[in-house]
């Protein structure tokens, strides 16, 4: 990887990277560009002509100056961009599919193909080979390091940066995701002011004398989102010191209210933890819960050499989620019981100080209490408990008082002095005090930075009614959103990608946030608008973070050096928070626990979303369109019940209820999770958005409409049936009519069809306890319809696979479903988002999925994540049935697609056994968005339609890896290949490499006891294998011992 | 009722069936030429170019190095069209009114792209790599035919698929030192012109492009004296870093071959190149 | 034909030779001919035609327009998806290969098994078979996902010097149905080669004489002609038999050659092709019924053909019958868990209806009542019947192709399949061409073999008197 | 076929098949060669009568058969073990089950085909244009109801004269000279 080239070199480059200066200059060319056309023109002028004609003019109109300003103004920058087969390839197949339509397709001769060289190449530049760049993702809940690919300074691929303690390489659907939010058409593209064009200097002068007008800063407010970048409290704190009387409010929906706003950072390290207690904790599905990666990296560790001990995971949560169901014993309460279970078991652990509310506990759930109190004892200074981001700060502080008094704290917990965030605050106090400024007509000037609280604030605080009483309002924003539509001022902000700033990861390590490109639309950063307040009102955000990294990085001599080392490595030394312990002190005496709320009412859980986050995803359409773990629901929010309680209100799925919360009301579809808490309504927020452009407005619906600063996570709340249904794109079961029924009967033994198909005789999942696994190791290919096949049963000769012998482990145990393969595989091999109407009748085109299967009864089921990409079956009977020889055998085994072969007879998939492969039904990919050009990954076919595809082990990666061995004369390293999927796993739940190579990871995983092939018995000989699952159950807790494998005898 | 058709009915009826088998015959024959055609493949025509750029005149007049224009040919996939820089460096002082020239000193004013014509054109959904040809022995000329007597730049070969396969079916026949790999005048050796090659001691450690040295003086006869080969280029040899002929060692076990198919076998080998299976295989172009 | 057994003076035997009368008595070589030229020459068409070649002609309308936007806008159009990749298209493919497949039976395996009785209807059989085989093969051209590259599917020398792959059935399909389609028009012309003589001559226009003179390429019947002629008709129907046999036994390869559950198993090429039969058979009815009404041809398509076909189909049906069982059979005795679970989600599953339409119109409602001669001769009944046995038919090819899909081996990629609007336009598309085609046929070729039928009239038996003569 | 001039020969009709086919038998007992039948469907002891057995059809159709045969095995083989091999689904090249099917298809294809223009041919049809056609009561005949029997004019026993008195010997209902 060459990562040779540092951020400071870049700002000197000429095309692309970011630099200051340039800016502005880009964007007058899109500006002053003669005789503007949009791209719309273009098109339309396309439209006039025919065939070969078509060609010709295409690259007529090319060469204009219009077209060029028309792409200049699309994305300036870019347009020498042109010898990029990328965005050629997209206007070729724009074409081709128009010539397609004349139905010539076949027949059709190339056309007249442009060449732009630069006018002066950047020295650094090698076109046709990426370049990679250390930077990271600012995040509410700890930034994540990143290494972002680059091909011609376009950023392709963002992934993990594989060097950082914190993460390891190791990402996440909202860092993937972010690669498409850069890319985004619909963000915005200009300064406005009350909707008309602007340019930046005008506003700055405004700001300026505005500011200078009121002397102190009265009646001057700003409203951000969680300040998370030192630089930018830097800048804060020097404003507030110029402007004393100017105040700042930070609002994020998703943690105001939670202990992550203010403290006490608190750090698990969970490679020493046995036993693991989750207090409604979801710190396996997403990076929402800060420190995820690490936390997962740690837990699956454990998960991956069973025979060397195996950690337990108990899990008491509300809303089912991939960290109960990956949970050797889950206990579903719903979230106003938690703090009262937890008082509980710091009663019975003998933890003073917490009194507890009275509350019938089941017999179930008293064992439960029992057996885990045991196991904890047992497990004292080996444990730890993890109290919900999102739950009442009592549980916290039980948490913490129940760690210390185990003995975990300095061993598995640590208890930090200073916060995460540079300017902790209470976000729910902040908002509340900024909306009576504003109804006291105090709030002057209001500058909101990069918050968006007419769709997000709190119900009960009617702030769009307030937000008319300020005099100016600025917005400075990605999109023209909810409040950027009704602000006086609107600022387009620049992708963290575009612009420079720095961030902590939850382990407090710093990283320089490096841009990789020009601000596609001449965006500004935070740092720019506070700078403007300041001395140097023309200070770059670059500047500014030197500044104020000069100090710490000159402790370690040259600082130039260390600011280029800092770069390069994508971590500034020594920032990490220090492990002390802190706050190891006491528990407090007295831990208010709030009491449950009465069985029989409602209770409404408020969670953000597992894809679009608070919202700030949702033009994002890989995160809308991936289906969220558990409920495989895409596209849309639903009101998550039980089967029970389904049943007793007697709905269907997709039927639409109305739910209340003091004065508010939402209609939401309302569909079932398995092993829901009765009695109560998961809602995901960040749905329901009106202007989150073309493809998040108007999807879902709104739960901030319900939500009140009082109760932000979770209220006592009404359901009422209403008419009409909600078609829910929902990705297993294909919409599948009258799923609940399947729900219908949870509680009495209910279990999902499914399930017991996958886990009985088709062997699908093959899992053991741990006492089994020791008993029987070899228990995955032991037992009914768990054989494998000899290779020689066969009729004709074996293939023979000489040199390489490509194939994938894929280790169940330590899969926690959380998506990020999916996510990195989107990005990676340019995959079409469909749309929700095609994903409904089941066309999503996800390489690779992730199949949930329930097991038990579904009121209390326990779940088994299998990650299924293209097996790459040896004998492959796809390959068998294609007439045209589209898809067939490589001398290395893979089992490629040829999309340009390919007539789509689509026999392959319907004799696909394992059902990955996808078919481009319609035209899906986008041919015509300029910007989504400047994503794709350039080594990668874009597919038409009628064309066949499927995971292909990333074979592009996998030819570039054997040039440079070829070139080098050597074999290809163990490693040295790494597929989208693998690269992403946080858990690194995923092993590609040489079988033939003995010493290669792969192949030793294929040889471990514990390996087996999906669908064996088919003898399709996959060459993607998965490690069987072995639970570690509390043997107290295991009820009537079930048979999951034949014991050895 | 009497005779329905003229006596001249039945020879028309029987010309006329023969005749449709004909047009049959002669429709199949077209379209099989069509597709070959240079109406279709481009072959061999020139495009018409912001600039008439000659590289008989760059190349065998002035005796530029390829790579001084096409500098990314051994780094990465996509050989590189010189950037409008390359141009001004020698024509900011020669030719610097030139009316042929405008364009280029106008794409260097305004900072405008030259827009050059694709000649070598290949469809979107093939990946083609031009490190690993020049690193593996394939000329330039190989492919792109005797640039340096081309005026105007045109495609010497059709570059349709069935042309790629002739030679990743039988690669042999097309293999040089890549000593010569920028050697517009290679030709195969033969009994008159024979050429010896050796390969490089420690096969493995060695990058495969350097694995092989050639030359075309007979070692044993030349001994020291072999310092400037009669066609080797006189820039130090890009691949081998220095100068191919200085760095020879004379301890090399050199052989001597008088055929290109004997050449061709022996680089086969030690080029590591891979055989027809794998390099017809579909995923070496299409991904 | 068990001849002996009956008694002559039973209606229906021929007293003079003592079979069954396969047409009425009172027929001459003259009246026949002037009366299935009359029906092509004449220079009134029937009213009644023109109405419904317009229905028919709104039908294969629908057809264009469906297409044009399929091509237009992609497969997607219709409702296959993931899973459930094949649909409408390649039920109705197998639907309509088989309804051509009696055409062929009744010109080639009767005219070997010497049945005369085929000789009145064998022609619009024919016919049948290849307007069949036009609507069928049009299937596989346009459901693929990119059309306009369907001739990559043939062996020829292009640039990319890429072949087809002949290990998939869809290839052998490509030879099966050309090879069929070829082979049935050949038969199916030569059959009329004589019969375009007499029209050729029987025509009072200039314009007529011309175009029929052309089409019978100056037939005179010349008894050396005729012996070559019926050495090559025995040869192609000779041909066509395992022709016919093998095409609808390569279609089932589609399926039997794939690993699904539910489509790899051994039993379906007999069991295709009797189904194909037995749907040919009914379609066969459904024209036939209407068509001697019509035009008044009961003397030459009697009650008889009727009887003989309504035989045929309960012959066939319950070799139908059998294949269903079997699969019932061996889904319990291979204890094969894929096997079992198929079966069960046929009939149970949540696309268990279907499995149910076709056992009742395939089975419970012929096999029941098919013994009856009453019934067989009750035109009404076997009308309604030829009808509900091809909607029983469709759903067979229905239950195979999209119930198996729903479910296969991973339970995580289970769907299912909502037809659209454009599924349904294709389909009745089809037969609206379909009945199209056949109408211009009977308004403008002979469809009843005159040559053939005269070989049945009395006039053409040689008197014995003769023979012996004939004999010193 | 050159045109000839003069007579082509003399047309006997019969309204029986019978009649004809007594004819027939005579005139050929009487050495006649250059002789034909016409009738309106195939009459297999006519064509016996004049003498006409066996034809070449099947020998046609056979070698048709095989060719096809040949050419497409051949061809599936060259293709997939020559021409480009590719591993498909780990079978071997040369999958000889899977050809049998588009050979045998081909067999019969170019079977049919050979059996159905050879006959043609050997028929030497098409011939649009015939001497008997000139006949005034052939075509109304011939293909509907009568029975036709031609003795030629190239046949040495023919004379205008006797032949015509011999023709009526066998009270065909009647007797008309031929143009060529």
């Amino acid at each position: 990887m060459n990562k040779g080239m540092s951020g400071h070199e870049m700002t000197r480059s000429a095309n692309g990277a970011p630099n200051q200066d340039r800016e502005t200059a880009t964007h007058e060319t899109g500006s002053t560009a003669p005789a503007k056309m949009t791209l719309a023109e273009v098109r339309e002028q396309l439209k006039a002509v025919k065939g070969k004609k078509y060609w010709r003019s295409i690259d007529e109109l090319a060469n204009t100056a219009e077209f060029q300003a028309a792409v200049e103004q699309e994305f300036p920058g870019a347009a020498q961009e042109w010898v990029d087969p990328v965005s050629r390839r997209g206007f070729l197949k724009l074409m081709g599919a128009s010539m397609a339509l004349a139905g010539l397709a076949g027949c059709t001769k190339q056309p007249d193909e442009p060449i732009y060289p630069y006018v002066k190449a950047p020295e650094d530049l090698i076109l046709g080979k990426p370049m990679y760049f250390a930077t990271a993702m600012p995040s509410v809940t700890g930034a994540l390091p990143l290494l972002v690919k680059s091909d011609q300074f376009r950023p392709i691929k963002i992934d993990g940066n594989p060097d950082h303690a914190f993460n390891r390489g190791g990402s996440d659907v909202y860092s993937q995701g972010a690669l498409l939010d850069l890319y985004d058409p619909d963000r915005s593209k200009h300064v406005t002011f009350r909707g008309e064009r602007r340019e930046w200097a005008e506003f700055l002068d405004e700001f300026r004398v505005k500011a200078a007008s009121t002397k102190d800063g009265t009646g001057l407010y700003f409203l951000s989102e969680t300040v998370t970048s030192p630089t930018l409290a830097r800048q804060w704190k020097a404003v507030q010191a110029a402007w004393p009387k100017a105040a700042l409010v930070q609002y994020d929906p998703a943690i105001a209210g939670t202990a992550l706003e203010r403290g006490p950072h608190v750090q698990y390290d969970l490679s020493g933890a046995e036993v693991l207690v989750s207090l409604d904790a979801d710190f396996l599905s997403t990076a929402a819960f800060p420190g995820f990666h690490r936390l997962v990296r740690d837990y699956a560790a454990w998960r991956k050499e069973p025979e060397k001990g195996l950690n337990r995971l108990y899990a008491v949560e509300s809303m089912t989620t991939t960290t109960g169901m990956k949970a050797e014993h889950r206990l579903g309460l719903r979230a106003s019981e938690i703090p009262a279970f937890a008082a509980e078991l710091a009663q019975a652990l003998g933890v003073a100080g917490a009194e507890l509310p009275a509350h019938a506990w089941t017999d179930a759930q008293r064992k439960f209490l029992a057996a885990l109190v045991k196991d904890l004892k047992a497990h004292a200074g080996r444990c730890v408990v993890i109290p919900g981001l999102y739950q009442d700060a009592s549980v916290a502080e039980l948490a913490l008082a129940i760690n210390s008094a185990l003995g975990n704290v300095g061993k598995t917990v640590f208890v930090g002095a200073e916060a995460l965030h540079p300017l902790p605050s209470d976000q729910m106090a902040g908002i509340r005090s900024l909306v009576a400024d504003l109804n006291a007509g105090k709030v002057d000037w209001l500058v909101i930075l990069n918050a968006n609280p007419i769709y997000a604030a709190p119900a009960d605080l009617d702030f769009a009614d307030a937000f008319n009483k300020a005099s100016v309002v600025v917005h400075l924003g990605s999109h023209l959103d909810e409040t950027g539509q009704i602000a006086h001022w609107h600022i387009p902000a620049a992708h963290f990608l575009e612009s420079w700033s720095d961030a902590r990861a939850y382990d407090g390590t710093v990283s320089i946030v490096q841009p990789l490109i020009d601000p596609l639309y001449g965006g500004k950063s935070a740092h720019n608008v506070l700078q403007a307040l300041l001395d140097e009102p023309m200070l770059s955000a670059y500047d500014a973070v030197r500044a104020t990294w000069r100090a710490q990085l000159e402790k370690s001599g040259d600082f130039e050096e260390a600011w280029r080392s800092a770069l390069h490595a994508g971590w500034i030394e020594g920032t990490a928070f220090p492990k002390e312990t802190a706050a190891a002190k006491a528990a407090p005496v007295k831990i208010a626990v709030p009491p449950p709320l009465p069985p029989d009412s409602i209770e409404v859980i408020y969670r953000p979303d597992m894809n679009v986050y608070d919202g700030r995803w949702s033009n994002v359409g890989w995160l809308q369109e991936l289906p969220r773990p558990i409920t495989n629901l895409s596209w849309d929010n639903a009101a998550i019940v039980s089967g029970a309680m389904l049943t007793r209100l007697g709905l269907d799925e997709q039927d639409i209820v109305e739910l209340s919360v003091g004065g508010g009301k939402v209609k939401a579809p309302v569909i079932v999770a398995p092993g829901h808490p009765d009695h109560a309504v998961t809602v995901h927020l960040g749905y329901g958005r009106e202007f989150a452009g073309r493809v998040g407005s108007g999807v879902g619906f709104n739960a901030y409409l319900i939500r009140n600063t009082w109760a932000p996570f979770q209220a006592a709340g009404g359901v009422r049936k209403v008419d009409g249904r909600w078609g829910l794109a929902i990705t297993k079961s294909h919409y599948q009519d009258h799923r609940g029924s399947f729900f219908g009967q949870q509680g009495q033994g209910g279990n999902s069809l499914e399930g017991n198909e996958a886990l009985g005789e088709r062997a699908i999942i093959r899992y053991a306890t741990l006492d089994e696994f020791k008993a029987n190791p070899e228990f995955a290919h032991e037992g009914e319809s768990r054989e494998t096949p000899k290779t020689d049963t066969t009729l004709f000769p074996l293939w023979p696979y000489k040199e390489n012998k490509w194939g994938m482990s894929i280790d169940m145990n330590s899969c926690v479903g959380c998506n990020a393969c999916i996510l990195s595989c989107y990005a990676e091999n340019n995959i079409p988002v469909v749309g929700k109407q095609q994903v409904r009748i089941g066309r999503d085109m996800q390489w690779i999925r992730i199949d949930t299967y329930y097991e038990g009864d579904l009121a209390a089921p326990r779940a088994h994540f299998q990650p299924m990409p293209c097996q790459q079956c040896e004998n492959a009977p796809c390959e068998q049935v294609c007439p045209v020889g589209a898809t067939v055998h490589t001398p290395e085994g893979l089992n490629v697609m040829v999309y340009n072969r390919c007539v789509g007879t689509r026999y392959c998939s319907n004799n696909c056994p394992y059902k990955v492969r996808r078919f481009n039904f319609l035209l899906y990919s986008d041919y015509e968005t300029e910007s989504l050009k400047l994503m794709r990954n350039p080594d990668v076919t874009v597919r038409s339609r009628g064309v066949m595809e499927k995971c292909s082990y990333c074979v592009q990666r996998i030819t570039a890896a054997k040039i440079e061995a070829d070139k080098e004369n050597r074999p290809i390293r163990d490693g040295e290949i790494v597929t989208a999927c693998q690269q992403a796993c946080p858990a690194s739940a995923i092993t590609f490499g040489n079988l033939n190579d003995k010493d290669s990871r792969a192949a030793k995983l294929r040889a471990n006891p514990r390996t087996y092939q999906v669908l064996a018995d088919q003898n399709t000989r996959p060459r993607t294998t998965y490690l069987a699952e072995v639970l570690n159950p509390n043997p107290e807790l295991e009820e009537a011992p079930v048979e999951h494998a034949p014991a050895k005898d | 009722m009497a005779q329905l058709f003229d006596r001249s009915s039945n020879a028309l009826a029987r010309m006329s069936l023969v005749l449709t088998g004909l047009i049959v015959i002669a429709l199949g024959v077209t379209l099989d030429q069509l597709q070959r055609s240079p109406w279709v493949t481009r072959q061999g025509q020139r495009a018409d170019q912001p600039v008439p750029f000659s590289h008989k005149h760059h190349v065998e007049g002035l005796g530029l190095q390829c790579q001084y224009c096409h500098t990314t040919v051994e780094k990465s996939s996509y050989a590189g069209i010189p950037p409008t820089k390359t141009c001004m460096n020698c024509h900011a002082q020669i030719w610097t009114n030139a009316a042929l020239l405008e364009p280029v000193r106008h794409s260097w004013a305004t900072g405008e792209s030259l827009a050059w014509t694709r000649v070598h054109d290949l469809p979107d959904f093939v990946y083609f790599s031009h490190e690993i040809h020049v690193n593996k022995g394939i000329g330039c000329a190989t492919c792109h035919g005797r640039v340096d007597q081309m005026p105007l730049m045109y495609a010497q070969n059709t570059l349709q698929m069935e042309w790629c396969l002739d030679c990743h079916r039988n690669p042999a026949k097309n293999l040089r030192p890549t000593s010569q790999i920028y050697n517009m005048a290679w030709q195969a050796p033969s009994r008159d012109r024979p050429v010896w090659c050796a390969a490089a001691p420690g096969e493995t450690g060695v990058p495969t492009a350097q694995s092989v040295r050639c030359t075309a003086v007979d070692p044993a006869a030349a001994g020291v004296q072999l310092a400037s080969l009669a066609w080797s280029p006189s820039a130090p040899h890009p691949l081998t870093g220095a100068d191919s002929a200085a760095a020879l060692p004379v301890a090399l076990a050199y052989r001597k071959f008088t055929s290109q198919d004997d050449l061709g076998h022996f680089l086969l080998d030690h080029y590591k190149i891979k055989s027809p299976k794998d390099l017809t295989s579909c995923d070496t172009c299409h991904r | 034909m068990a001849t002996r057994e009956v008694n002559p003076h039973q209606p229906g035997i021929d007293p003079a030779t003592g079979e069954y009368r396969v047409i009425a008595p009172g027929q001459t070589f003259r009246s026949v001919t002037e009366k299935i030229t009359r029906i092509v020459l004449t220079p009134y068409t029937p009213l009644g035609w023109f109405m419904l070649i317009a229905v028919a002609g709104a039908g294969a309308t629908m057809l264009l327009v469906a297409v044009t936007w399929l091509v237009l806008k992609g497969v997607g159009i219709w409702a296959i998806t993931q899973p459930v990749a094949w649909g409408f298209a390649i039920i109705n493919f197998v639907w309509w290969i088989g309804i051509g497949h009696a055409g062929t039976l009744i010109s080639a395996i009767l005219l070997l098994f010497k049945q005369s009785w085929r000789n009145s209807i064998n022609r619009f059989a024919e016919a049948m078979t290849i307007f069949a085989v036009i609507c069928a093969g049009m299937f596989p051209l346009i459901h693929v996902g990119r059309p306009w590259l369907g001739y990559w599917l043939l062996p020829l020398p292009f640039t990319m010097q890429v072949w087809p792959q002949f290990r998939s059935p869809l290839m052998w399909d490509t030879f099966a149905v050309s090879t069929y389609a070829t082979i049935s028009v050949v038969f199916w012309y030569l059959g009329m080669i004589p019969d375009f003589g007499t029209m050729r001559d029987q025509a009072r226009s200039k314009a007529a004489q011309y175009f029929y003179g052309l089409l019978s390429v100056g037939w005179r019947g010349s008894v050396r002609h005729w012996a070559r002629y019926e050495t090559a008709s025995l040869l192609l129907a000779g041909l066509a038999t395992p022709l016919v046999l093998s095409v609808h036994t390569v279609i089932s390869f589609d399926f039997a050659v794939a690993i699904l559950p539910g489509w790899h198993t051994t039993i379906f090429p007999p069991y295709f092709v009797a189904g194909a039969i037995y749907s040919g058979f009914a379609m066969v009815l459904t024209l036939a019924i209407p068509l001697r009404k019509f035009y008044h041809l009961e003397g030459l398509v009697t009650e008889r053909h009727i009887d003989n076909c309504g035989k045929v189909m309960l012959a066939t049906g319950f070799i139908v019958a059998y294949g269903y069982g079997m699969e019932a059979f061996m889904a319990w005795y291979s204890a094969s868990h894929w096997e079992s679970f198929t079966f069960w989600n046929r009939a149970f599953g949540p696309m268990g209806w279907s499995y149910w339409v076709l056992i009742t119109c395939n089975l419970a409602i012929p096999l029941t009542t098919l013994w009856s001669r009453r019934l067989r001769r009750s035109m009404l009944f076997m009308f309604v019947l030829s009808l509900v046995v091809n909607v029983g038919m469709w759903f067979e090819r229905f239950v195979i192709v999209v119930t198996s899909l729903t479910r296969d081996f991973l339970p995580s990629s289970w769907g299912t399949y909502r037809a659209t609007k454009w599924d349904y336009m294709t389909y009745f598309g089809t037969i609206g061409l379909f009945v199209f085609l056949f109408l211009l046929f009977v308004r403008f070729l002979p469809m009843i073999p005159m040559s053939e039928i005269r070989t049945m009239l009395p006039g053409a038996k040689i008197k014995p008197k003769v023979a012996a003569e004939a004999g010193d | 076929m050159p045109p000839r001039e003069g007579t082509y020969g003399l047309l006997a009709e019969f309204d029986t098949p019978g009649d004809l086919i007594r004819a027939a038998r005579q005139a050929r007992q009487d050495g006649w060669r250059r002789l034909d039948c016409y009738t309106p469907y195939p009459v297999e002891e006519a064509a016996e009568a004049i003498g006409f057995h066996r034809n070449k059809v099947p020998l046609l159709t056979l070698m048709g058969g095989l060719l096809g045969l040949g050419a497409m095995f051949l061809l599936e083989t060259w293709i997939s073990v020559w021409a480009f091999p590719l591993n498909i689904a780990g079978r071997p090249t040369y999958s000889w089950p899977a050809f049998v099917v588009p050979a045998y298809e081909w067999t019969i294809l170019w079977a049919g085909l050979s059996a159905a223009f050879g006959m043609l041919a050997l028929n030497g049809l098409p011939s649009l244009y015939h001497p008997v056609f000139n006949a005034p009561n052939f075509r109304n005949g011939a293909t509907t109801d009568k029975f036709f029997l031609c003795l030629e004019a190239l046949d040495p026993k023919f004379d205008p004269a006797s032949t015509r008195s011999y023709l009526e010997t066998f009270a065909p209902v009647s007797v008309v000279e031929v143009e060529y």
